[in-house]
C-alpha cells in the first residue's frame, strides 16, 4: 500500500470527470434537455394565445416573456441538480473527495447551465423572432441570456442544496431562488428593451457581468455549505 | 395643541379617516398576533412539559387507569 | 444521546467491527468519523492530526461506503468507476479498471449500463471502485446486505488481505466476522449507550 | 472556536431566560407607552400635511413597520453569522423566533403601504419601488419561515436557515438597487412615500417615537417568543423542569 506521499491534487481533472459523467447522464436520457426547452417554447407560445397577437403589443412584451419563460424552465430542471445524486448515494462520494467541495459544485452546475440555460439561449432568438421581437433587439436578447442563465444556475444551485432532502422541494426551491433572480430580470429586460428603442444597452451588460461574477464567487461557496449542512 | 374640534371630525379626518383607520385596524391586528401568539405557544409549551413531569413520576406509584384520566385533565386543562 | 465518552484506537493492520441493534446509532458514527457529520462533541485524529485541520489528506486516503451504492444507473460500471476515482483524485487506468472489474466477478459486465445490473452487482461495482482506489482506511457500513454466500467470503478475504497489508477497516456489519488472521476488534455500542434516543446535542 | 467563557455564558439558554425575565415588565411599560402617546400625538395633534391632507398620518405605521422589517432581517443575519461561527445554540432560537416577527411587520408595511397609496395615488398597488423591494423581503420572510418548516431534525433546519439567511442578507442591497433603478427607469421619480428630513419638526417628533415604541415592542414580542422556545427546547434539562414542574 503505497503510502499517498504529497500527490499533486488534480482537481482540475476532477471537475472535466464530473462534467462529462454529467453530460453522458443528460445525452442518455435525452429528457432532461428536450423537457426545459420544450417548456420554453410552450410558455413562449401561450402569451400570444393569452394575451394578444399582434405585432406591437407582442414586441413590446417580448423581451419580458423571453426572460421569464427562460427562467421558469431554468427553475424546473434544477429540481435535478443534487436530488439525483442524493438518491443513489453519489453525493457521498462527492462530500468525501479530496477535491474542495465548492470547486466540483461549480463543475456540476456548470454542466446543468449546459444542458439547460445554454439550450435555452440558442432557442431565444428563433422565439425573438416568433415574437416580433425588433430586429435589433435579438442580438442584445443572446448576450442577455448567455450572460444572464449562468447567473439562474448559480443562484437556483443554492436552492437546490438546501431543499435536497425535502421530497416535494419543488415549490421550496422556486421560493428561495426567486429573490435571487430578480435582479438579473430586470437588468437582462432592461437591456434588451433598451436596444429595442435603440438606446445604448452596454450598461445593462456590465451589471449583469457583474452579477454573473459575483455568482461565480459566491454562489458555489454556499451551495457547498448547504450541501455540507444538510448531509449531517 | 388639538388640531380637531370635535369627535366626528376626528374620525372622518376629513375624507381620509376610512385609509388611516383601515391602516391602523391592520397595525393593531398585527400588534394583537405578535402578542397572543407567543402566549399560546407558551401555555402549550408548560402544558406539554407538565404532562412529562407527570409521565415520568406517575409511572411510579399510581395505577394505569388514574394516569390516562390525569392524561385527560392535562389535555383538558390546556 | 447516541452514545458518549465512547473512543478507540485504529492503527495500521487493524479491523474494527461494530456491532449494535437497529438503530444504536452505527451509521451515525460511520458519518460522523468520515466527516460527513458534525453533530459530536469530541474529537477525531488522524496521524494525530485533528480531523478538521486535515481533512484533505483524510479523504486521499479513505473510503466510505454507505447504504446506498454511490453509482449512477444510466452510466456503465467502467463509467462509473471513472468519474468516482476521479473524485478520489486517481488517474484510472483503462487495464488496472477491467481488472478491477474481473477481481469483483464482473467480467464481460464492464459496457452494461447498471440500470442492468441486480443489487448485488451494484455493490460489487463499488468494491471494485475500492480496490481500484488503493485507499489506506475502509469504512464500510453494511458491506454484506445484497452479497451471496461466496461474495461474503471473497470480501471477508478482501478485507483480510487489506489489513495485512497495513490497511485499516472500520465496518459495520450483523454478520460475525470470522477472524483469521486475529486482528478483529469488536465494538459493542451498548456500552456506550446514552438515555435518551437523541442524536447527541451539538455544542454549546 | 472562541473559548471566551464571558461569551459562552452571555449564549446560555438559562442566562437569557433569567436576564429577560428581570426586563420583561420594564420592556412592557415602556413599549406600551412610547406606542401610545406616539400614536395619539400623530393621530390627534400633528396638523395635516399640506399636499396628502390627513392620509400622511398613516407614515405613523408605515415607515416603523418598514424600518422593523428590514432591521429584524439583518439581526436574523447577524444572529445566522453567530451561528455559524460559534455554534450558540441561542442565536438558532432567536433566528427561529424572529422570523414570524419580521413577516408580520412586512406584511404590515405592505398593507398601510397600499392603504396609503390609495388617496394620494388613486390605486391600491403601486409598483414603488420601496413597496417592491419590501414585497421581495416578504419572499425572503416565507422562504426562511418555509424552509424552517421542511426540513425535519431541528440541527439541519437550524443551520440551514443561517445560510439562506446570510445568502438573503448579501441579495438585498442588490435588489434595493436593481429595484430602485428599474423604478426610475420605468415611471421616472414618482412621488416617494417618505420624505422624512424634509417633514416638518411636528411631524418628525411623533416618527421617531413611534419607531422607538416598535422597536422596544418588537423586543419584548422577541424575548416573549424567545422564552417559550427556550422552554421547549431544554425541556429535558433540570432547571426548565423545576421551573414548569410545580
Amino acid at each position: 500500500m503505497a503510502t499517498t506521499e504529497q500527490q499533486s491534487m488534480r482537481g482540475g481533472a476532477a471537475c472535466l470527470a464530473l462534467i462529462k459523467r454529467d453530460l453522458t447522464l443528460a445525452f442518455r436520457s435525452p429528457g432532461q434537455i428536450v423537457n426545459p426547452m420544450a417548456f420554453f417554447l410552450m410558455v413562449a407560445s401561450l402569451f400570444p394565445l393569452g394575451i394578444a397577437p399582434d405585432r406591437d403589443v407582442l414586441s413590446q412584451l417580448a423581451p419580458g416573456i423571453i426572460w421569464i419563460g427562460a427562467l421558469l424552465s431554468v427553475l424546473m430542471s434544477l429540481d435535478s441538480l443534487f436530488k439525483s445524486d442524493q438518491d443513489d448515494g453519489s453525493l457521498d462520494q462527492l462530500l468525501m473527495s479530496p477535491h474542495p467541495l465548492p470547486l466540483l459544485v461549480l463543475a456540476k452546475v456548470f454542466s446543468h447551465w449546459l444542458t439547460s440555460g445554454f439550450c435555452l439561449t440558442i432557442m431565444a432568438p428563433l422565439l425573438a423572432i416568433m415574437l416580433h421581437l425588433p430586429a435589433d433587439a435579438i442580438l442584445p436578447l443572446f448576450v442577455t441570456l448567455l450572460l444572464g442563465t449562468p447567473v439562474l444556475s448559480l443562484a437556483g444551485a443554492i436552492g437546490a442544496a438546501l431543499t435536497v432532502r425535502i421530497q416535494r422541494g419543488g415549490v421550496l426551491l422556486t421560493l428561495l431562488s426567486l429573490p435571487l433572480y430578480i435582479p438579473v430580470l430586470i437588468f437582462a429586460t432592461g437591456a434588451v428593451n433598451a436596444a429595442a428603442e435603440s438606446l445604448p444597452w452596454n450598461g445593462h451588460l456590465l451589471w449583469l457581468s457583474v452579477f454573473l461574477l459575483l455568482g461565480l464567487c459566491l454562489a458555489p461557496l454556499a451551495a457547498a455549505g448547504a450541501l455540507r449542512v444538510i448531509n449531517e | 395643541m388639538l388640531y380637531f374640534e370635535n369627535w366626528s371630525e376626528f374620525l372622518a379626518m376629513d375624507g381620509h379617516g376610512f385609509y388611516v383607520w383601515s391602516a391602523y385596524a391592520v397595525g393593531l391586528l398585527v400588534v394583537i398576533y405578535n402578542v397572543l401568539s407567543p402566549m399560546m405557544a407558551k401555555r402549550k409549551v408548560i402544558a406539554s412539559i407538565q404532562r412529562q413531569e407527570r409521565l415520568a413520576k406517575g409511572v411510579g406509584k399510581m395505577s394505569s387507569i388514574t394516569e390516562s384520566s390525569l392524561l385527560q385533565d392535562g389535555r383538558g386543562a390546556q | 444521546m447516541l452514545f458518549h465518552n465512547l473512543s478507540f484506537q485504529l492503527s495500521p493492520g487493524d479491523v474494527l467491527q461494530i456491532e449494535g441493534r437497529n438503530g444504536a446509532g452505527k451509521t451515525t458514527l460511520l458519518r460522523i468519523i468520515a466527516g460527513l457529520s458534525s453533530h459530536a462533541r469530541g474529537d477525531i485524529f488522524w496521524n494525530d492530526l485533528p480531523l478538521a485541520s486535515a481533512y484533505a489528506d483524510f479523504r486521499l486516503a479513505s473510503f466510505f461506503l454507505g447504504h446506498k451504492p454511490g453509482v449512477k444507473m444510466d452510466l456503465s460500471p467502467l463509467e462509473n468507476m471513472h468519474w468516482r476515482l476521479q473524485l478520489k483524485n486517481i488517474q484510472p487506468v483503462e487495464s488496472l479498471l477491467c481488472e478491477a472489474l474481473e477481481q469483483v466477478g464482473l467480467y464481460g459486465y464492464e459496457d452494461i449500463p447498471c440500470s442492468h445490473l441486480s443489487a448485488g452487482q451494484l455493490r460489487r461495482v463499488t468494491f471494485a471502485c475500492l480496490i481500484a482506489s488503493k485507499a489506506k482506511l475502509w469504512i464500510l457500513d453494511e458491506p454484506f446486505t445484497a452479497i451471496d454466500i461466496d461474495g461474503v467470503a471473497w470480501l471477508e478475504s478482501l478485507i483480510d488481505e487489506h489489513a495485512t497489508n497495513g490497511g485499516m477497516v472500520l465496518i459495520t456489519s450483523h454478520q460475525p466476522l470470522s477472524d483469521r488472521k486475529g486482528n478483529l476488534r469488536k465494538l459493542k455500542l451498548e456500552d456506550f449507550a446514552g438515555d435518551a434516543l437523541e442524536v447527541f446535542d451539538g455544542d454549546y | 472556536m472562541m473559548k471566551w467563557t464571558f461569551f459562552h455564558k452571555l449564549g446560555s439558554p438559562k442566562w437569557f431566560y433569567d436576564i429577560s425575565g428581570k426586563w420583561l415588565p420594564w420592556l412592557q411599560i415602556t413599549s406600551l407607552l412610547s406606542l401610545v402617546v406616539a400614536l395619539i400625538w400623530g393621530l390627534a395633534f400633528t396638523p395635516p400635511d399640506y399636499l396628502q391632507g390627513n392620509s400622511y398620518r398613516i407614515i405613523f405605521i408605515h415607515v416603523p413597520a418598514s424600518f422593523l422589517a428590514q432591521a429584524i432581517y439583518m439581526m436574523m443575519a447577524t444572529a445566522a453569522a453567530v451561528l455559524l461561527i460559534w455554534r450558540i445554540k441561542l442565536a438558532d432560537m432567536a433566528l427561529k423566533v424572529m422570523a414570524p416577527i419580521g413577516a408580520s411587520f412586512c406584511i404590515l408595511s405592505l398593507a398601510t403601504g397600499a392603504i396609503w397609496g390609495q388617496p394620494t395615488w388613486g390605486t391600491w398597488w403601486v409598483w414603488d419601488a420601496r413597496l417592491t423591494s419590501m414585497l421581495i423581503l416578504l419572499f425572503l420572510y416565507i422562504g426562511i419561515i418555509a424552509l424552517r418548516g421542511a426540513i425535519q431534525t431541528s440541527e439541519v433546519a437550524a443551520k440551514a436557515c443561517a445560510i439562506l439567511s446570510l445568502v438573503g442578507v448579501v441579495n438585498i442591497p442588490i435588489i434595493k438597487y436593481s429595484v430602485n433603478w428599474w423604478n426610475t427607469l420605468h415611471q421616472g421619480a414618482t412621488l416617494k412615500l417618505t420624505e422624512k428630513p424634509s417633514m416638518a419638526p411636528e411631524m418628525l417628533w411623533p416618527l421617531l417615537l413611534s419607531i422607538l415604541g416598535f422597536y422596544l415592542f418588537f423586543t419584548l414580542v422577541m424575548f416573549l417568543r424567545l422564552r417559550v422556545e427556550i422552554l421547549s427546547r431544554e425541556k429535558k434539562t433540570r432547571w426548565v423542569k423545576a421551573l414548569v414542574g410545580e
